[in-house]
This record gives structure tokens, sequence and C-alpha cells, in this order.
């Protein structure tokens, strides 16, 4: 992500038609970054891009409905956006979007695996592929390839695909991606009886804090979300493995055909469960069957909301 | 709430492999039931009557009966449940008979699933809410779709009972099938004679809107408020200047277009009106033969028309019908004989269909009633008919008897004797079926009376020897092969669903089965209705049937017309979804896939989008509430939470299992 | 009308016991054609078309009808099943699907196992090709023809072609064994040890 | 002609024998049509219908050996043109889909079939691999004032879900190919009814009746020559006229040809290729009839009828 | 009500009103016999079948869940079970991912006529989960055996490969 100084320039220009313009500025230290509410000229100074810049912002979007809001987004925030659009959750002419080019984001969780906590983050680097994290006097150096979040790994998209203004020269890196990830590659290898298993392992994990769908964009449900109700209720809200299961399955079938792969969700969950690994495989489904992929056309359809009398990929019932 | 359980015996019929006495004491401890008992027919007086004062002894809020499908008596049950005070859908049935004591064998097991069949009902039950229908108005025109004699029969009969009548038929004529015979069994009158008067009264009728050469195109709407468009097809002759002279078809060149009224035996002019007595008398062009059309010079029926109707230039016009009921009576078609090559059928010209043959014998027909064979205009003298041509076939997908050959094709031997009398004919058959008024008494005159050589046996091949044709079947009584040497032979096609049956039945939204034919609602006590409200079938497009049955189902269907119109508003089914505004995020995702278009957008009075749900368009499908990711709407009777319940009663999620 | 194939004399009828019908005969019959007996409906067709009807004993139908009754030995000592030559005329016409000809075949299986050989001559004819072949690998007709007349005592068959067809040269004299006739012999061979299990 | 095509050949016993002529009339017009046939190295005896009629699985393993055996040669379509010969191909091919079966089979086979294999007639080859376009294109002597019926047998086609070729009630295939060389084809009815098979040495009765039909309705049509594409029923129409003549009381004296020898001579090929003279029945007064100008039969009763 | 242990397992099936359930009626009057283990819940369209309702059944210990619509074309609501066709798929092809058995879950299209063909469907599909057993828990611990296991391939890299 380069190009600080013009994006500040396009986003003092845009400004004065806009209520607020959300973009990141730096956290409680070096190393952590949050979304930054842009309302007046002054705030724009603190504007931050780059690698630390994980949050996708599109997930305000729908609680601005009705807002001018402006809006930074790299590429795969991009596709939370137009998948909005698509769905008529956000109206586009109450939105001006700004786009980056995106070379990755870097997980957070493993960097501290790497290097532990420690705490006060004083200064980061990012120089020719080498992070450089200087904590106390202390600097810890890491390749930005070991710590990037694994969605970068398999990044198709690294320009925003829809934007008003492209902050840059949109990048046309094909190579160095991998076809999937390593861990679906792995996780394909388990038995049936494994993967349930691991699930059950999983989701005795989860403490239903529902960060996950709080950070997700395209979670608009909100306060109606039928995981809270008791009209439909489909689970307790007693944390028993059980019900965290399907609390997972209820947030995975919502975004059946949805799901732009933002990452959010995992990025969000304090207890660390591999919830990309659900959806990239539900969205694997997807392509397979209707060789669709969530937020790119700002046209396109959602495939559970249409249908073809002959289906190309849907075998005929045997039985 | 306070529910009661009544599990019905139906005699040995469910209590024969289900303990219902036991079924009946396990749902007392199922939650809110307070009543539970089992009762030897429910749907009898007695036993609605017993559910009747149960309701009023334990103060029952709701009704629980585990008996036959509810497909079967839930309307019964509904208003017994309403003549004990409750409202109607505070009942839920469990189907312990088709789905249990009748595919199962095994009581312990049978038992033990009829408990929990019950079980599900109650759990649904308790869920429940009061339901209350919705009225809306009645637009008291009825379409009938199809002219021959059960839509004319509908028609007229719709129309005598003082409703708006339109009637829509693809030909340029109506009368049908039955226009085209020649007589009629067992009485022998003659066809037109009969049908003619008949079609007169719809041309004359001023209730009666004829649309011939015309289909359906589209139908929107619902019961009570139907939006048609139909099709009125190019016929290139300005009908109201037509005065149906026939000057233009004695002054056409074009002498060798397709007869189809005929049948394809002689030909016709490429402008023609169809037959004499068609009503409407007008004429029109087969663009497939007119000169005009394929050679692009001509125009003399232009020239000649004194009335300067002709109109080569005529297009396609779709004009829109709004009705509040829909009687389709499409009929049929015949099977393709063609497809019986072992018979020549298609190839020797002596080989042809029984509707050739009636065209054949009608005075009205080609030959003006004179039998002649097509191949060299001889008078047959040996006439060999097969049966079943088309029917009870595997071989070529018609398993089913078409019912109404045997009659004909008796009737067509007498005939042939009438027309010739130093004629033989002889008619292969497999079973005769003639159950009907004087029908069995027919073909034993034709055989005792007529001299028609029945033989028992289907035929194997027909070939040409000379300019006979040679026919070899089997005599299975007499054990032997058997030829005959036949100067013409008549193939008793069966009948077969309408060409396009299918696609109007999608248009429509009836179900029809594997063959075309229509489903009616049920096939013992809704033979006439669909499963489509406001849509009624009369004639042969359920099925074959010969003409009194479909005159029958005619006024049937038109007397279901009249008592559905004979209120001014209908009632909805309340079975609706219903939109709770609270949750809806105005996304419109079910909007989108609504197939009805029974939702629309609105805002609420903060401007919010909200959807919301027109109840007297809404179906009941339930596709929005699976659209619906925050299920703020909600299928009324068929809830996520009624559903929710029924899957956990089955499934209580911390169930061990040993 | 003309009824083209009178029927020679029958004997006497028999009176069928249906009270005993051999139903493992029905169910050994459908077992061995995989066709479903219960599916012909005696329209006749099969009969209306087979060629041989006029030299059978029993027409093709009431075969059919005969297994559906599970008439084991009438059907089996029929001369019929010698007679068709399988040209699948009733198999193609008949209006169930039924491949009546394969029944046959699997019939004349039935009854060749059991020692039945109504029409004699048509299984020492059978008998002689197919001893013919695994002896050379390939038909010798002339051989063929030879042995068939020593084992009838039909010395007649055919007498009258041979100063037609001789000169013509188109019966070889002598076999003309294929090089692998040993692995036909085999076939033969282990086709029999089967059998015998 | 240049090579079109390369073909495993099954030329079946009688072509070695009572069908010569028919086997070197394939062969010689297949080469002017540019299809190569290769004969099967030491094919065996299909076992014909005595095998079948004695026992499935022998009579399969028989056939099998033989479609094995294309398969060893690298290919998996073989021709027949022997009808017979055909049928037990096809039977074992269409068997031997099901596993069980081919199990049970290639347990009698020293090589197992492996289910690659699909047999076609030569009548098919020609019609559809060289169409009668090209068989048109190659004639030198057209057979025009020939009036042929074309008798197909009982099993060239039928029954239609194992041999998978033309109409099983009213073939064509052969009378395409004859109006391609010229001939003038006279429908005949009887194009698949049985002529007696091989009853005619213990039942010469039956031959005698069934072969006297075709023959007799042949004869009425007022045919020139009757064509056939089965050894068998070739035999039975012309060896065995004679007999016929003597059994029914009557006189044919009607000309049997195969399809391929009628072809031979319209490519003006060799005699030996053509084989004229293996014919029992002598054909030279209907070849006499070439190139002369036919009346028309009396038809035009029927088209005026047709057009009323 | 539990299931009959030993004899039945849980099998849960949602059919349409118009066709699977009245293809079931046809069944029964027809009186083709039929194994005693499928409950069938009736929903008027397979269109209104959620995907997480069959999960939920899961959830609950289903053994087997069926769904059984009208024919592609023959939607009573006409276009219902086009919608349920692109739901039911993917979960079908989800459901592994979850670890649970894909062949534990079945949708097939029944029309009211085909009393046969539901027997056969029931019938198939009973004996496949026969054949496949008990479904897993959610509920129940995971055993000790299951805890080493996955514990192992954690700790040498292998399975997912998410924690590593």
């Amino acid at each position: 992500m380069t190009g600080l100084e013009e994006l500040k320039t396009k986003i003092l220009g845009a400004l004065p038609e806009l209520d607020v313009v959300i973009g990141w500025e730096q956290g409680y230290d070096a190393l952590n970054a949050t979304p930054l509410f842009i309302r007046k000229p002054e705030d724009v100074e603190r504007l931050i891009i780059g690698p630390l810049c994980a949050h996708n912002l599109a997930t305000y979007l729908p609680g601005l409905k009705d807002k001018k809001v402006g809006i930074v987004v790299k590429g795969c925030d991009s596709r939370a956006v137009i998948e909005l659009l698509q769905e008529k959750l956000i109206n586009k002419d109450n939105i001006t979007i700004f786009g980056l080019k995106c070379d990755g984001v870097v997980n957070l969780n493993k960097i501290r695996k790497k290097i532990g906590d420690l705490g006060q983050i004083r200064k980061v680097v990012f120089d020719s592929g080498i992070i450089t994290i200087t904590a106390g006097e202390t600097d810890h150096q890491l390749k930005f390839s070991e710590v990037r979040m694994d969605k970068c790994d398999t990044c198709k998209y690294p320009n925003a695909l829809l934007f008003d203004h492209f902050i840059g020269t949109p990048d046309d890196r094909q190579n160095g991606i991998e076809p999937e990830h390593i861990s679906d590659a792995e996780f394909e290898k388990m038995s049936l009886e494994d993967r349930f298993a691991f699930w059950k392992q999983e989701m005795s994990r989860c403490v239903r804090c529902y960060a996950c769908r709080n950070a997700c964009p395209m979670c608009v449900c909100r306060d109606h979300c039928v995981a809270v109700t008791r009209d439909p209720h489909w689970i307790s809200q007693e944390n028993d493995t059980a019900d965290n299961w399907m609390f997972q399955m209820i947030h995975v079938m919502h975004l059946t055909g949805r799901c732009v792969e933002c990452g959010e969700c995992e990025r969000a969950c304090p207890m660390d469960i591999p919830l990309m690994l659900l959806r990239r495989q539900m969205n694997k489904g997807v392509r397979d069957v209707f060789e669709y992929e969530a937020g790119i056309d700002p046209q396109g359809k959602p495939p559970l909301l249409t249908f073809k009398v002959e289906e190309d990929n849907i075998p005929e019932r045997e039985w | 709430m306070r529910i009661g359980v009544f599990v019905c015996h139906c005699g040995s019929n469910i209590a024969g492999t289900v303990d219902c006495e036991k079924v009946a004491a396990a749902a007392k401890d199922f939650p809110d039931v307070v009543y539970s008992d089992d009762t030897m027919y429910a749907c009898s007086e007695p036993g609605q009557q017993g559910i009747i004062e149960a309701v009023k002894e334990h103060k029952l809020t709701g009704v629980v009966v585990a008996s036959c499908s509810p497909r079967m008596h839930e309307p019964t049950f509904r208003r017994a449940v309403e003549r004990a005070g409750l409202n109607k859908y505070m009942f839920e049935m469990a189907n312990i008979r088709e789905h249990v004591s009748w595919v199962g064998k095994d009581k312990e097991l049978n038992t033990n699933k009829a408990i929990d069949l019950v079980m599900i009902a109650a759990e649904k039950l308790r869920r429940d809410k009061p339901l209350i229908s919705k009225k809306f108005d009645i637009n008291k025109r009825v379409l009938i779709i199809g002219g021959g004699v059960a839509g004319i029969q509908a028609a007229l009969d719709c129309a005598d009972g003082g409703l708006e009548v339109v009637l829509v038929e693809k030909t340029t004529s109506i009368g049908g099938k039955m226009a085209k015979l020649d007589k009629t069994f067992p009485t022998v009158d003659c066809s037109s004679c009969v049908l003619g008067p008949k079609m007169v009264d719809v041309a004359q009728n001023p209730n009666i809107t004829l649309h011939t050469y015309s289909e359906i195109e589209e139908v929107g709407g619902y019961v009570g408020n139907f939006e048609i468009k139909v099709k009125k097809k190019a016929t290139f002759v300005d009908w109201e200047k037509c005065t149906g002279c026939g000057l233009c078809m004695e002054k056409c060149p074009s002498k060798k277009s397709f007869d189809y009224f005929n049948e394809g035996i002689g030909t016709t002019t490429a402008i023609n009106i169809p037959f004499p007595q068609a009503i409407p008398k007008k004429a029109k062009i087969d663009a497939d033969f007119c000169r005009k059309f394929t050679k692009g010079k001509c125009g003399v029926c232009a020239k000649i028309c004194p009335t300067k109707a002709i109109d080569f230039e005529m297009k396609d016009e779709i004009i829109t019908e709004n009705v509040g009921a829909i009687i389709t009576a499409t009929g049929y078609d015949l099977f393709d004989f063609k497809k019986y090559a072992e018979y020549g059928a298609g190839k020797y010209p002596d080989v042809i269909t029984s509707m050739q043959y009636e065209r054949l014998m009608s005075a009205s027909g080609p030959t003006t009633g004179h039998i002649k064979r097509p191949s060299d205009g001889k008078e047959p003298k040996n006439i060999v008919f097969i049966q079943c041509v088309g029917s009870r076939d595997k071989s070529v997908n018609r398993p089913y008897c078409s019912g109404f050959c045997c009659m004909y094709t008796a009737k067509q031997a007498i005939l042939t004797k009438d027309h010739i009398p130093d004629s033989q004919s002889y008619v292969f058959y497999m079973d005769i079926r003639s159950p009907g008024k004087s029908y069995d008494e027919f073909v034993r005159r034709g055989i005792e009376e007529y001299g028609t050589e029945y033989i028992r046996g289907r035929v194997a091949m027909v070939y040409p020897v000379g300019d006979k044709l040679i026919v070899r079947g089997a005599d299975t009584l007499a054990g032997s092969q058997v030829e005959v040497e036949a100067d013409l032979v008549v193939l008793a096609v069966g009948a077969e669903s309408a060409v396009g049956a299918p696609q109007l039945a999608e248009t429509l939204r009836i179900s029809y089965d594997t063959y075309g034919f229509y489903m009616e609602s049920h096939p013992k006590l809704k033979p006439v209705e669909t499963n489509t409200a406001g849509v009624y079938l009369a004639g042969a497009c359920q099925g074959p049937k010969d003409i009194p049955a479909s005159v029958g189902q005619g006024s049937a269907a038109a007397a279901k017309v009249l008592a559905l119109f004979s209120k001014d508003q209908l009632e909805s089914d309340p079975q609706t979804a219903l939109v709770n505004a609270a949750r809806c995020i105005g996304c419109y995702k079910c909007v989108e896939t609504c197939p009805f278009g029974a939702i629309k957008e609105i805002e609420d009075r903060f401007g919010n989008a909200k959807a919301e749900v027109i109840e007297t368009i809404c179906q009941g499908c339930g596709l929005c509430s699976v659209t619906c990711p925050q299920s703020a709407i909600q299928l009324q009777h068929f809830t996520d939470n009624q559903i929710l319940s029924e899957v956990k009663a089955l499934c209580p999620s911390m169930m061990e299992k040993s | 009308m003309l009824l083209s194939n009178k029927k020679e004399v029958v004997s006497g009828m028999n009176t069928y016991k249906i009270a005993s019908v051999d139903a493992a005969f029905t169910a050994e019959v459908e077992e061995r054609s995989g066709q479903i007996m219960s599916q012909c409906y005696q329209c006749g067709n099969c009969t209306a078309g087979c060629p041989y009807t006029f030299a059978y004993d029993i027409p093709v139908n009431q075969i059919m009808r005969l297994i559906q009754l599970g008439q084991r030995d009438t059907v089996l000592k029929c001369r019929s099943l010698w007679l068709c030559a399988t040209c699948q005329s009733c198999t193609t016409r008949c209006p169930n699907n039924i491949d009546v000809a394969g029944v046959m075949d699997h019939l004349r299986h039935m009854a060749r196992e059991q020692g039945y050989a109504t029409e004699k001559n048509v299984k020492i004819f059978v008998d002689t090709f197919l001893e013919s072949v695994e002896k050379y690998g390939r038909v010798f007709e002339m051989g063929l023809m030879t042995n068939y007349v020593k084992k009838t005592g039909r010395f007649w068959t055919d007498m009258d072609l041979a100063p037609k067809v001789l000169p013509k040269g188109k019966l070889p004299f002598k076999p003309h064994p294929i090089q692998g006739r040993g692995k036909i012999a085999e076939i033969f061979k282990r086709f029999r040890e089967g059998q015998r299990k | 002609m240049t090579t079109q095509m390369t073909i495993p050949y099954y030329p079946g016993c009688s072509g070695k024998g009572t069908s010569k002529e028919y086997d070197l009339s394939t062969l010689g017009i297949c080469e002017a049509l540019g299809v190569d046939l290769v004969e099967i190295p030491d094919w065996n005896c299909c076992g014909s219908t005595p095998a079948h009629t004695v026992n499935h699985v022998l009579s399969c393993a028989l056939s099998a050996r033989n479609l094995a055996l294309v398969s060893k040669m690298g290919f998996n379509e073989v021709t027949t043109p022997c009808p017979s010969c055909l049928t037990n191909l096809k039977v074992a091919e269409h068997k031997m889909h099901k596993e069980s079966f081919r199990a049970e089979t290639n347990a009698l086979l020293d090589i197992p079939y492996e289910d690659d294999v699909e047999a076609k007639s030569v009548l098919q080859i020609l019609y559809e691999n060289v169409g009668t376009e090209a068989v048109a294109a190659r004639v030198k002597k057209p057979l025009e004032g020939l009036r042929v019926a074309c008798y197909y047998g009982c099993i060239m086609n039928r029954p239609p879900e194992v041999m998978d070729f033309d109409d099983p009630e009213h073939p064509m295939a052969m009378d395409h190919l004859m109006e391609a060389l010229g001939a003038e084809v006279i429908p005949y009815p009887l194009k698949v009814e049985c002529c007696g098979a091989s009853y005619g040495i213990t039942r010469r009765d039956i031959v005698s009746k069934l072969s006297g039909k075709l023959l007799e309705v042949a004869e009425s049509l007022g045919v020139d020559a009757v064509v056939t594409a089965c050894p068998l029923c070739q035999m039975n129409l012309d060896m065995r006229q004679s007999q016929i003549n003597t059994d029914n009381g009557t006189n044919y004296n009607i000309p049997v040809f195969y399809f391929t020898q009628l072809m031979a001579k319209a490519f003006d090929l060799s005699y030996r290729i053509q084989g004229l003279n293996k014919l029992i029945v002598s054909p030279k007064t209907a070849l006499a009839r070439i190139g002369k100008v036919v009346e028309k039969p009396v038809e035009k009763v029927t088209e005026e009828a047709a057009e009323k | 009500m539990p299931v009959y242990d030993g004899k039945e397992l849980r099998i849960i099936g949602f059919l349409c009103n118009w066709c699977s359930y009245a293809g079931a009626d046809t069944a029964g009057v027809g009186r083709f016999q039929q194994p005693t283990d499928l409950r069938i819940i009736k929903v008027p369209c397979s269109g209104r079948i959620d995907p997480l309702f069959i999960l939920k059944a899961f959830q609950g210990g289903a053994d087997g869940v069926l769904v059984s619509g009208c024919h592609p074309r023959d939607c009573h609501y006409a276009e219902g079970n086009y919608y349920a066709r692109r739901r039911l798929e993917l979960l079908k092809r989800f459901l592994p991912v979850t670890g649970i058995d894909p062949d534990r879950f079945e949708y097939t299209w029944v029309s009211a006529s085909e009393a046969p063909r539901w027997q056969h469907v029931v019938q198939t599909f009973t004996d496949r989960i026969h054949k496949l057993g008990p479904s897993p828990l959610l509920a129940a611990p995971l055993t000790d055996a299951e805890m080493a296991k996955l514990q192992s391939q954690v700790e040498a890299g292998s399975g997912c490969g998410c924690h590593k």
C-alpha cells in the first residue's frame, strides 16, 4: 500500500461532500492499527495505510446506511462493499470508495506466536519483505511472508475492485499466489471421523462472544441475529459444544455464496478458532457448483437468490 | 395450552398394526396434553361429536388427531374443531395410517413410530396461533380453455348460470374431436347433428366471448382474480369483415394444402374454412401452403373477397382477460400411428387411423361418406380393425388403456356394414372393454347382427401383396396364427395428452402425470378440481374419456365454478407468510425470490424500508422464510419455531445413545 | 378369413392342475432369462409374428402362458423349443418388452439339461455342428454334413443339391483347422467341467 | 482410392465355404472404397445358432475369444459380413457389459475379454462410415434397369436394443446402397421375415415354406433379383430354390445376390471379385436387363388416388 | 421418544406437502411396505426447508436426514424446489467439511404418483444409514483416545495446519 499523501489529498478533496470517511490510524502501539473516522480535515493527518491495516472497514457501512460515507478499501475489503451493494444492503449513491492496492496485511497472532508478547511496541518497519519490530531496545526481525494473514497467501484480488478514487498503480502480480490454502489441503486429507472430532474440539473452545459475527461485514442482522433470539429459537444460550457448533453452522450457512473471505471473523476470534477453514471450504462448493465468487461483480446475483431450470453442475438425482 | 389427543383406530386399518390404546396413553405424558383417548372412527359423526364434547368438557384449546393423512381428512377435522368453538387452525394431524400402519407390519415399531408422530404434532400445535382468513372480491368471469365438447358444455352451463365466459380455442373452430366423428356409440346418432346446435348456442350466447385460433400465453394472479394473456394468432383474414361466404376457397389456386380437419385424407385450399358447420365460420390462411407466403405472389383471395377481409400483414395479438376461475378442457390427441412400423403405418396408404376412417365415413368428409380406400379409391370389402395401437403397450410408453377405442371400433365395424353391405369386418382385440350403459350390448350386436369377426390377439405385421394387405395376427383362443387378406386396415389409435399439455400445465401451475394428463385433486373425491385453487378440469385433458364422461365433467366443472362464484367474496388461506417489521431490515431478498410477487416493498412511518406480504396472493410456500437471514418473515403455521420444535422433539440434543 | 396355417391335429387335451403349479419352474425361467413372466398379458403378438408357428406343437404365446402356470414337463417336452430359430420377431414386437426369444433359448437349455430332445434331428445337427467347432476351431461344412447324415441315417439329405453345388467349388473337402484349435477345445473342456459342478 | 479406414475383419466360417463369393466381393469393394479390412489372425467359429441354443456362456466365450483378439490387435471395432456371426459378437459384447457374466465367461478363456470392442456389420460400415455418396461416386457401370428387392434377413437389425442399427421393421441401408448403384429398388415388404435359417438340413419343409413365401412375394413384385446380406438367407433362397420349387410345385427362377456382388458389378471390379459364377440360380437374364429402359409399372392409379 | 434401540436408527424426513408427502401417502394406500425408522416432518414446499433444519437434526443426533420434494418443473409453487436444489446441493457438499458423512443426508424428488419410487427411496436410504450406523454425537465428550489422537496430530504438525 503506497500513496498515503495522494490518499490524504483525495480524502481532503472529497470530505466536504461527506459525513465521514473511514480509514485507519495507529492504535495503542506501533504494531496495532485501529479504524479512524474522519469527520474534520485535521483528522486526515492521523491516517495511515500499510500492512498493519487489517480491519475490513466495510463492516461499518450497513450501520451508516443513510449517511454519506467515504471508505478506504483494500482489494478484499472492496469485495465486501460489492457484496453489500449486490444485496442492496447499502446504497452506492451514498458511498465514495478510495481504493488501494494491497501487498498483504499482518496477522498479529502469528507475530505473537513467533516472538511472544513484548508489551509496548515502539516501532515497526517494513522493508523488502522483512518486518522489524522494536520493543524496548530490542529489534525483532521477521519474514513478512511468515506472518501475513492466511488470506494474503492465496489473494487473487490485491487491487480494489470497485472505487471512485484509486490510489497508486494497480498491481498486476499474479505469481507467487498459492492456488489453495495450505490448511485446506491438509484438512482435506483428514478422515471424516477426524474432522468431526477436530471441530468438536474446536467448538468446545468457542466462548460464544460473537466477535466473529460482529466483525463480519456480511452479518447485517446484528440485533436480530437468530443466534440470540427466542423466536426463532435455534440454540440455547448455554455454552456447550453442540450449541456452539450450531451457532457456527448458522454463521456459515448464512454466508453461503456471500462470504468474501476477508478473514475478519478469524482475526477477531479471541480463541483462535480456524473459522476461515469452514468458509473457504463452503466457498469451494459454491465455486464448484455455481462457478461463482462473492463480491466480484456488482451486477452479479448471489447464487442462492436465483436458480436455473437446468443446473449446469448439479447432477440429476439418481433415485 | 390444553391439548386433546384423539387416536383413531380406523377400524382395523390402523389398529391392526398399531396399538392405539398405547399411543393414546403415551400422549398423556406430552407437554400441555390434558386429554388423550382412542376412538374407532374419528372422522365419523360420533367420532367428531366425541372430539367436540371433549373440547368442551376438558376446556381444550387445541386438538391433535392421529389418523389418516391430513390430505384426506384435515378439512373434516378442522370443521369439527370449529364446531367445537375453537379456531380451526388450532389443530394438527398425525398421519399414522398411510405413513405407519399401512407401510409397516411390526406392531411394536409401528406403535413407537405413531407415538413419535403424535408427539411432533403436539409440539407443533403448542406453537400454533389462531388464524383468521382474509376476504377478497371475486371477479365472476370464467375462462374456459378448449372448445371441444367438454369445454362447450362447461361454457354453456356457466353462461346459463349467468356467468361471463371467455372461451379460448386453439384451432379456428370450436367442436374439437367430436366434430370430426361421423356417428357416436352406442346410439349411432349423427355426431355433428348432436354437437352442431350446441356449437351454435355458444356463438349466439351473449355471455360467451369466443377467442378461436388463440392460445394462453400467461396466467397471473390467483383464485378470484386471474389475469390471463391470450395470444390471438394471425389468421390473415379480418374476421370482423369475413362473412364466411367461401368464395376465397373456390378461387384459391393452392389446392393441395394439408387438410387438418380431415386428418390429411384429401386436401384443402390454403385459405379455408375447416368445415361447413365451423363456429365461427371464418376463413384462415395456412401460411405454409399459401402462395403469397411461400412464393411471394398470388393474392387471388384478396382480389375476389367481397368484403376485403384479407390482410397479409396481420400479426399475432396479445389481449388480456381478467377472470376469477379457469376450466381446462384441452382434450387429447391421438397416438402417432407411424410408431407402429410393423403395420406399415404411414407407409402403406391403405393403413389408416380410426379418425381418418371417421372422416372417410362422414357425409361431410372428403368422400362425402362413401368409403373409398386412399390408394386407389376402390370400395374395400375386407376391413381389418387393429385395436390397442398406442394403448396398453409398454414398448411405446403407452401402458394405459385409452378406454374408448373398443367402443368406437365396434361402432365403425357396424357402420362399415351399413355403408357396404357385402363387406366383412375383422377386429383384432386383446380384451373388449365396454363397461357403460348399453355399451356391451352394442358390441354384442356388432358381432351377432352385423357379423363383425372378433379375433382375440394382436397383429404382428401387415404387408402388401398385390393390391391386398396381408394382416398376420394371432388368434390366441384358437391357439394359432391367422392371416387376413384385407383391402383396408384401420388402426384404433389410442389417446395421448394433447400437444403442449405440459407447457400449459406449467403456465397454469397445475400438475400432470408422466403421460402429460392433468392431475385431479383427488382421484375419487375431487375429480374435476386441481391442486391450484380456482383451476378446474373437464374432459380428456385429465385422462382418456368418451363423450358422455367429458360432457359430464364439463357440467361438473361448471357447477364447481358456479358454487365458487355463489359468494361475493372468497376467503384466502391464512397460512401465509407474515413479516415481523421490527426485525425486517428491508433487504428485499424475499421479494426477489417470491414466485408469486406476493411481497411488496413499503416504508414504515419512519421511512424505513420494510417488506409486506399481500395475504391474498401469498400461496404459503415458505420460500421467503428461508431466504430471510434474520427470520423476519415467517410462514404462519410452518414457522421456524414450529419446524424446529418438531426437529428438536425427534432429535433432542442431549440424548445419549447407548 | 384365411386361416393360412391350419394346425395339424393335436393330441388329446391335458387338464393342468393349477393348484399344483410348479412355481419353482416359473421362478427358474425368470431367474435364468432375467424376464418377468407375469408381464405377459397374452396378446399373442409373439405367435402372430412367429414364422415357425405352423411347425410348432404349442404356439409361443401358449408356452409363455404355460410357464406362468408352472407346467414344467409340458413346456420342456414340447417340439416348438427345438424349432425356434431365434429370429427375434417376438422379442422385437412384444408390447411388454419381454425377450421372448431369449426365454425360448433358456427353455432349450433347460430341456437339454434335463435330457429332453423332442426334435431329435435338430439336436443332432446342433451337436454335430459344435463338435466340428470343438475339433477344428471353425465349422467344416462338408464334414458337418457327412457326420449329420451318418448320425441320423438320413443319407438322402440334400442329395439333390450335390450336382449343383459341388462344381461351384465352394465346399472344401478338407477341414481348415485354426492354429488355436487347442484353445477352442479348452473352452469346451472348461465349459463341461463347469457344467458338472 | 486411398485408405480411409482400417478395421479388423471377421469373415465367418461360411465365408471360407458356402459364401465364398460374399467374402471375396466384400474384400474387393471395401478395398475399392478405401476400407482396409484386416482379417483377425486365427479367428474361430462364433458357434452360430447352435452355440447359443446350448448355453449362453459357451456361446459368448466363443465370440469373446474373437473380440479379445481384436482388442489385442489394438482396435476397438470389428466388422463382419454375416448377420449370424454379428449377432453372436454383439450379444457377447452386450452381455459382457455385465461384470458377473463377463467373469463367468472369461473363466473359459485364455485371454480375457475386457469389454472394449464393438462389432458392426459390413453393411453398417459401408452405410455409415463410407456413405451412399462415396459409393455412388465409385460406380462405373450403373445398374440402371435392374429391379431388385432388398432382403435383410431376420437378425441383421433385430432386436434393436442389441443390434442398434437401422429400422428394425423397415431397414433401408441396403435399399439406399442399391439406389446409389443405380438399381431400381422395389419396396419389399418381407425384408425382415425369417427364411427358415439352418433348418434346411434338418427340416427342409420349414425352409421350403418360409423361403417359398419370400420368393412368392418377390416374384409378385416383378423383381429381377433378390439382394441379401446373409449367407444363410442366400443359401436358402438360391441353393435351395430348386428344392422349394419341388416342394411347393412352383417354378421360381430368381437370382439371389449378395449386395456386395452387385456393388462389385457396378464398380466394374474383376469377375473373380464379383463371383457371379458361384450363384446356383443363373443371374444371366437379370443382368441382361441392366441398361435397358424399363417400362414403368402400373402404379399411376395409386398416385392419382393419393392426389385426390 | 427414543427410537427403538438396536432396531431403528433416527432418520428424519422433510417432505413437501404436494408431491413427496402425497407420494408417501400413495405408497401407504398401495401398501408398499417400508422400514419404520423414518419420521416425516411435513412442510409446504422443499423451498421451505432451511438447510439449518438439517444441521439442527444432526446436532440433535439424527443418524440420517432425507429431503424429498416435487421433481424439477413440477413444483406446486412453480419455483420452490429450484431454490431448494441449490441450497441442498451445497449442504451436501459442505457436510463432509464438518465431518458428517454426506451419505447421511440425501435429497430426492418423488411425485404424488410415484409410490414404488418412494418405497425404493425409503428402503435404500434406511439401508444406507443402517450400514453407516449411529452418527457421532456432538454432545458426547471427546474420548481419551480421540483427544490423544488430536493432540498427536497437532504436535506432529499434521491434520489441520491452522495451529502450526
